[in-house]
């Protein structure tokens, strides 16, 4: 790739100045892939661990046991009024220096990763907002419905997972696409736990190379793409999941 | 038909039976002691001024609204004990609101299905034919794999029919059923109602449509503050209501 | 040695009290800094906010260490006041080319590199060069890194070294706070900054059964930098004369004693090759 | 009303037994987990915390200082740019589009970044000579982006739901656009975004320690560097941290009990 890239930008550096070093160096371009690789896996994980958190508690928040649901309270609001870099500092040296180590051959490392912290702390950050999105989706659904299926002889569970979640779901869609977008912008946040994302790549070149302004640019472009990529996801989802005549 | 239920009781004694009920929301008392008996193929219209408690009553048949004091036995079987199960009962009595309350993310074919499917747990091929059976007798064959939201008030209101008697009820509880719906659409409704009926459903109504009760009821109930009124046969109650309140409520509605 | 004679011949004529006032209109294109501080009457030092015992916190919330000594004795020979301004390693740079500090003392490499884009002034005050600190018995050379998760912190000039030469894997932090404690938690093998820091830190006594136990992979001198134009205007030379004094008189040297650092063979050469001899004044 | 359904709806009128509760917690699990591994009675992590709390407090209030200056600067350009959006000339509305868009799709940090190494620390102006841009400042400025997109966005969503009758009997009153804007719609407005705008003062307190990250010494930063004087012993870290959630939690709580009431509030009516 850099042998097509190489001689362009070197141009572009000669006659302009401008110095997109990933694109003919290859040690800056390691840099910049790793960065979009774990940058990508990283959002994937978050909002994949946030949805599970999301429908997990919003499920507890049902429960008949108060303690159950106390806890849930307790949960969203302790990490949806505390800051998010703090909590993943928290995590990460917190309770990170309680995690067990794993040998690796003549060395130790904790047996969950920046990586892995990242992915906890975010996706539970996340998952806090999501609680609250799906609880007000399955407010949402008339309760008449589930009069319906209790007329019907559904069991709670089978009115749960027939009736009110798929609809729930459907009705959350809209909040839900806007916080998972607003948590993969918070992945950049990682960086203050050295994992090496998109960011904490791009500031690594610009550090060494000086050219803040392109660097910057190109973080600026690839946020907006995942933004529109998980827009667009989102946006085929609720097509897809669209029923003629609901939520109209 | 109802072997397996009970073995107590015998089709020639009532299918419903209340005996004096009391229920009620906080200090409000709605139903101040019910008593009233329905026989099998028998269709009951209840009818009275708003407030009255008619939905409570008819709710309290299959269980959705829990009762304070009284019983009801339904087929013979005490359902407002501790014990009960209301999932059983519930299987056997169907009900229709007035709010349809389809479910707008499955298909009419899937509405109807979906309850035997998952409570009765029948083979679905099974299933899917009956379905069809109704929706054709419902005269909405044609919709099976629309979706509620592209029905109109009254077709919907005929899957709920369909949906309800998918489960092969013993006995039907209409609340209001045409409340919600235009004028137009209220017809075909009662229409399918009145097919029920003909072949032999036992129907508990609560309406508002006066003719509609008079040409379809064997009995009409007419309920006033938490109270049974006075209960008869059509001709008698529209013809010749016996309390004042009766001939008061039927003067404003008629 | 030639090169040295006329550097301190200059700073002499710069720093010369009495040919101050001609030194300065004749640097006019590149004394703008000067001028603009003694105007001022504030001499904005750039200075590190966590990296003791050169510049950190105290209860009190004022930033102390040696850097900052120094940074108050050039405000002091100029006769302004000294206003300190924490930066980064990461944009410490920026805020001298945005003029938001006139000076950086700031633990800042000489480097080629660095010469390109800011005004490295000569001699350095300090030297050190890039070590490890590490579990006691953990590492033992160099060459033990690779494959391994190594802390680092952010922006740090030789960071790219320890991926690209040992294979090691980088895990660079915000601040050294974050990425010694990474080290502590057993986060990483081992924490690559500099020798000096680290021989700092092991002083504390905080760091019991930790050590560092591989030589630096160079030294090089820290600088104080001045906005590229400056280098050889009227501030530059005056730091340079400053520095030299610092070598020459021992001030360097006292601090590094004041504040329980290790001695350095660098300091002590710096200050044998600059000293200069005075035994004719003996009578 | 069936016990299934009920359920969900009894929840959250405990907020500030809640919050005391939270404190407390926080407080004895930091003491629990330290104790027992501090060194000695006058060393313990509680009293090292006890002893920087000022210092961490002083870095707090420039969180706040902060997140308020960034809300009205975000309050009133995002106002203005809101309008620029549903304004009806197209070579207007698309870049506002545009702008909000990108501020809106960027990460705090990155927009942080931005604005941080890339805005000159000083700017000449016309009457007051040479005036300083301090790090906090610059801070705020990049505080103040996304916070603009997100209420220009919640200003042309408030206007867009307005039904369209509103402004056709407006119209009909010969009201012009502004008038219209002024009178009618505006004020119903207000009250429609309100609760989303102290949303977007929840989430900007909540973000402001990330400019620790670029050596603003707000509350973040002056805990880390007390943490590195106090010796940055590993026992202090939870009580460290800690304290610093519970101060942004006992700010923003009380933020967002409100908010939550106001949209209840603004729900049922």
């Amino acid at each position: 790739m850099l042998e097509f890239t190489a001689p362009l930008f070197l141009a572009l550096q000669q006659t302009t100045g401008l110095n997109f070093s990933p694109f003919f160096d290859e040690y800056d371009l390691g840099r910049l892939m790793t960065g979009v690789q774990t940058s990508l896996l990283l959002i994937l994980c978050v909002l994949a661990v946030s949805l599970v958190v999301g429908l997990l508690g919003a499920a507890a928040q049902r429960s008949r046991f108060w303690v159950l649901r106390f806890l849930v309270a307790t949960y969203i609001a302790v990490f949806r009024n505390t800051p998010p870099v703090v909590q993943l500092l928290f995590f990460y040296f917190g309770l990170g220096a309680f995690t067990p180590q794993v040998d690796m051959g003549g060395w130790y490392e904790p047996m969950i990763s920046s990586f892995g912290w990242a992915v906890i702390a975010l996706g539970i950050f996340g998952g806090s907002y999501n609680v609250e999105i799906f609880r007000a989706g399955i407010e949402a659904v008339p309760k008449a419905t589930s009069e319906a299926t209790e007329a019907l002889a559904f069991s709670p569970m089978q009115t749960f997972v027939h009736v009110t979640m798929p609809l729930a779901l459907r009705f959350s869609l809209p909040a839900l696409a806007s916080n998972l977008i607003s948590l993969a912008k918070t992945t950049s946040i990682a960086y203050v736990i050295a994992v090496p994302e998109m960011t904490y790549a791009l500031s690594g070149v610009w550090n060494d190379r000086l050219n803040v302004g392109e660097m910057m640019t190109l973080l600026f472009v690839y946020y907006i793409a995942v933004v529109a990529i998980i827009s667009v996801i989102m946006g085929q989802l609720e097509k897809r999941l669209s029923v003629p005549g609901l939520g109209k | 038909m109802t072997t397996e239920y009970t073995e107590a009781w015998a089709p020639d004694q009532p299918i419903i039976d209340i005996r004096g009920l009391h229920k009620s929301f906080g200090t409000f008392e709605v139903l101040k002691g019910i008593d009233l008996s329905v026989h099998q193929g028998e269709v009951i219209c209840i009818i009275g001024p708003s407030g009255s408690g008619k939905s409570t009553l008819i709710r309290t048949i299959n269980g959705l609204t829990p009762i304070n004091k009284g019983q009801i036995f339904i087929e013979g079987q005490l359902i407002t004990g501790p014990k009960f199960d209301r999932l059983a009962l519930r299987r056997r009595v169907g009900m229709v609101f007035q709010q349809y309350n389809l479910f707008p993310h499955r298909t009419v074919l899937d509405n109807v299905m979906m309850a035997p499917r998952l409570v009765l747990k029948e083979p679905k091929a099974e299933v899917r034919d009956r379905a069809r059976a109704l929706l054709a007798k419902v005269r909405l064959a044609d919709k099976e794999n629309h979706y509620p939201g592209e029905l109109s008030g009254g077709q919907q209101q005929r899957v709920a029919i369909a949906r309800s008697l998918c489960m092969r009820p013993d006995m039907m509880l209409f609340d209001e059923v045409t409340a919600a719906l235009d004028p137009e659409t209220v017809k075909e409704v009662l229409t399918t109602i009145k097919d029920l009926a003909s072949e032999g459903m036992t129907c508990v109504l609560v309406t508002h449509e006066m003719g509609f009760a008079r040409e379809i009821a064997d009995r009409v109930v007419f309920t006033d503050g938490g109270r049974i009124v006075e209960s008869g046969p059509p001709a008698q109650i529209f013809g010749d209501p016996q309390d004042a309140r009766t001939k008061q409520f039927l003067s404003q509605v008629l | 040695m030639k090169t040295m004679m006329a550097m301190i011949t200059t700073v002499a004529i710069a720093a010369g009290s009495s040919f101050a006032p001609t030194s300065l209109r004749a640097q006019e294109n590149n004394a703008e800094t000067l001028s603009a501080v003694m105007e001022r009457g504030v001499l904005r030092i750039g200075v590190l906010g966590a990296f003791k015992p050169w510049a950190f916190r105290a209860q009190d919330g004022t930033l102390q260490g040696i850097e900052v000594d120094l940074a108050k004795r050039v405000a002091e020979s100029l006769g302004v006041e000294a206003e300190l301004v924490e930066v980064t390693s990461a944009n410490r740079i920026q805020f001298l080319e945005q003029k938001r500090i006139d000076l950086i003392i700031g633990g800042m490499y000489d480097t080629a590199s660095r010469r390109e884009v800011v005004g490295i002034i000569e001699p350095g005050y300090w030297a050190s060069g890039p070590s490890l600190m590490a579990r006691e018995g953990a590492i033992e050379s160099w060459d033990d890194v690779a494959g391994k998760p190594i802390c680092a912190k952010q922006g740090v000039i030789y960071n790219q070294l320890i991926e690209t030469d040992f294979g090691a894997r980088l895990m660079a932090f915000a601040g050294n706070a974050e990425g010694k404690e990474a080290l502590r938690s057993g986060k990483c093998v081992a924490w690559f900054y500099d020798d000096s820091s680290i021989a700092a830190d092991l002083a504390t006594g905080d760091w019991e059964g930790f050590e560092m136990p591989v030589d630096a992979l160079f030294v090089n001198p820290w600088a104080a930098a001045v906005p590229i134009a400056e280098k050889d205007g009227a501030f530059g030379k005056i730091l340079s004369g400053l520095i030299y004094g610092w070598h020459e008189d021992g001030t360097l040297i006292g601090l590094q004693e004041e504040y329980d650092l290790q001695s350095t063979a660098w300091l002590a050469n710096m200050h044998d090759s600059f000293a200069y001899d005075r035994t004719f004044l003996a009578d | 009303m069936t016990n299934a359904v009920s359920t969900t709806r009894t929840r959250s009128t405990v907020p500030i037994l809640l919050g005391a509760a939270l404190l407390l917690a926080s407080l004895a699990i930091a003491y629990l987990a330290t104790s027992h591994i501090a060194k000695g009675p006058d060393d313990s992590p509680l009293k090292v915390l006890g002893r920087w709390i000022p210092f961490i407090l002083e870095g707090f209030t420039l969180n706040i200082l902060m997140s308020v200056l960034a809300m009205i600067l975000a309050t009133v350009s995002g106002i203005g740019l809101g309008f620029l959006q549903i304004s009806n000339a197209v070579i207007i509305r698309q870049p506002a589009r545009f702008v909000t868009r990108v501020f809106r799709n960027s990460p705090w940090l990155v927009i942080l970044f931005a604005i941080m190494l890339m805005v000159p620390f000083e700017i000449t102006l016309p009457h007051f000579g040479t005036v300083m841009i301090p790090g906090w400042v610059k801070a705020t400025i990049g505080f103040t982006l996304p916070v603009m997109a997100n209420i220009a966005e919640l200003l042309r969503g408030a206007v867009a739901s307005i039904p369209t009758g509103q402004w056709e009997s407006a119209e009909s009153l010969a009201f012009s656009r502004m008038q219209t804007m002024r009178h009618v719609i505006l004020p119903q407005c207000i009250r429609r975004m309100l609760p989303g705008w102290m949303n977007w003062f929840a989430l900007l307190t909540l973000m402001t320690p990330i400019a620790a990250i670029l050596g603003v010494n707000e509350a973040l930063g002056n805990t880390q560097a007390a943490m590195e004087s106090a010796g940055s012993s590993p026992d202090l870290l939870i009580p460290f941290y800690l304290f610093l959630m519970s101060i942004f939690f006992i700010f923003i709580y009380p933020v967002s009990v409100w908010t939550k009431r106001l949209e209840r509030r603004f729900a049922a009516t």
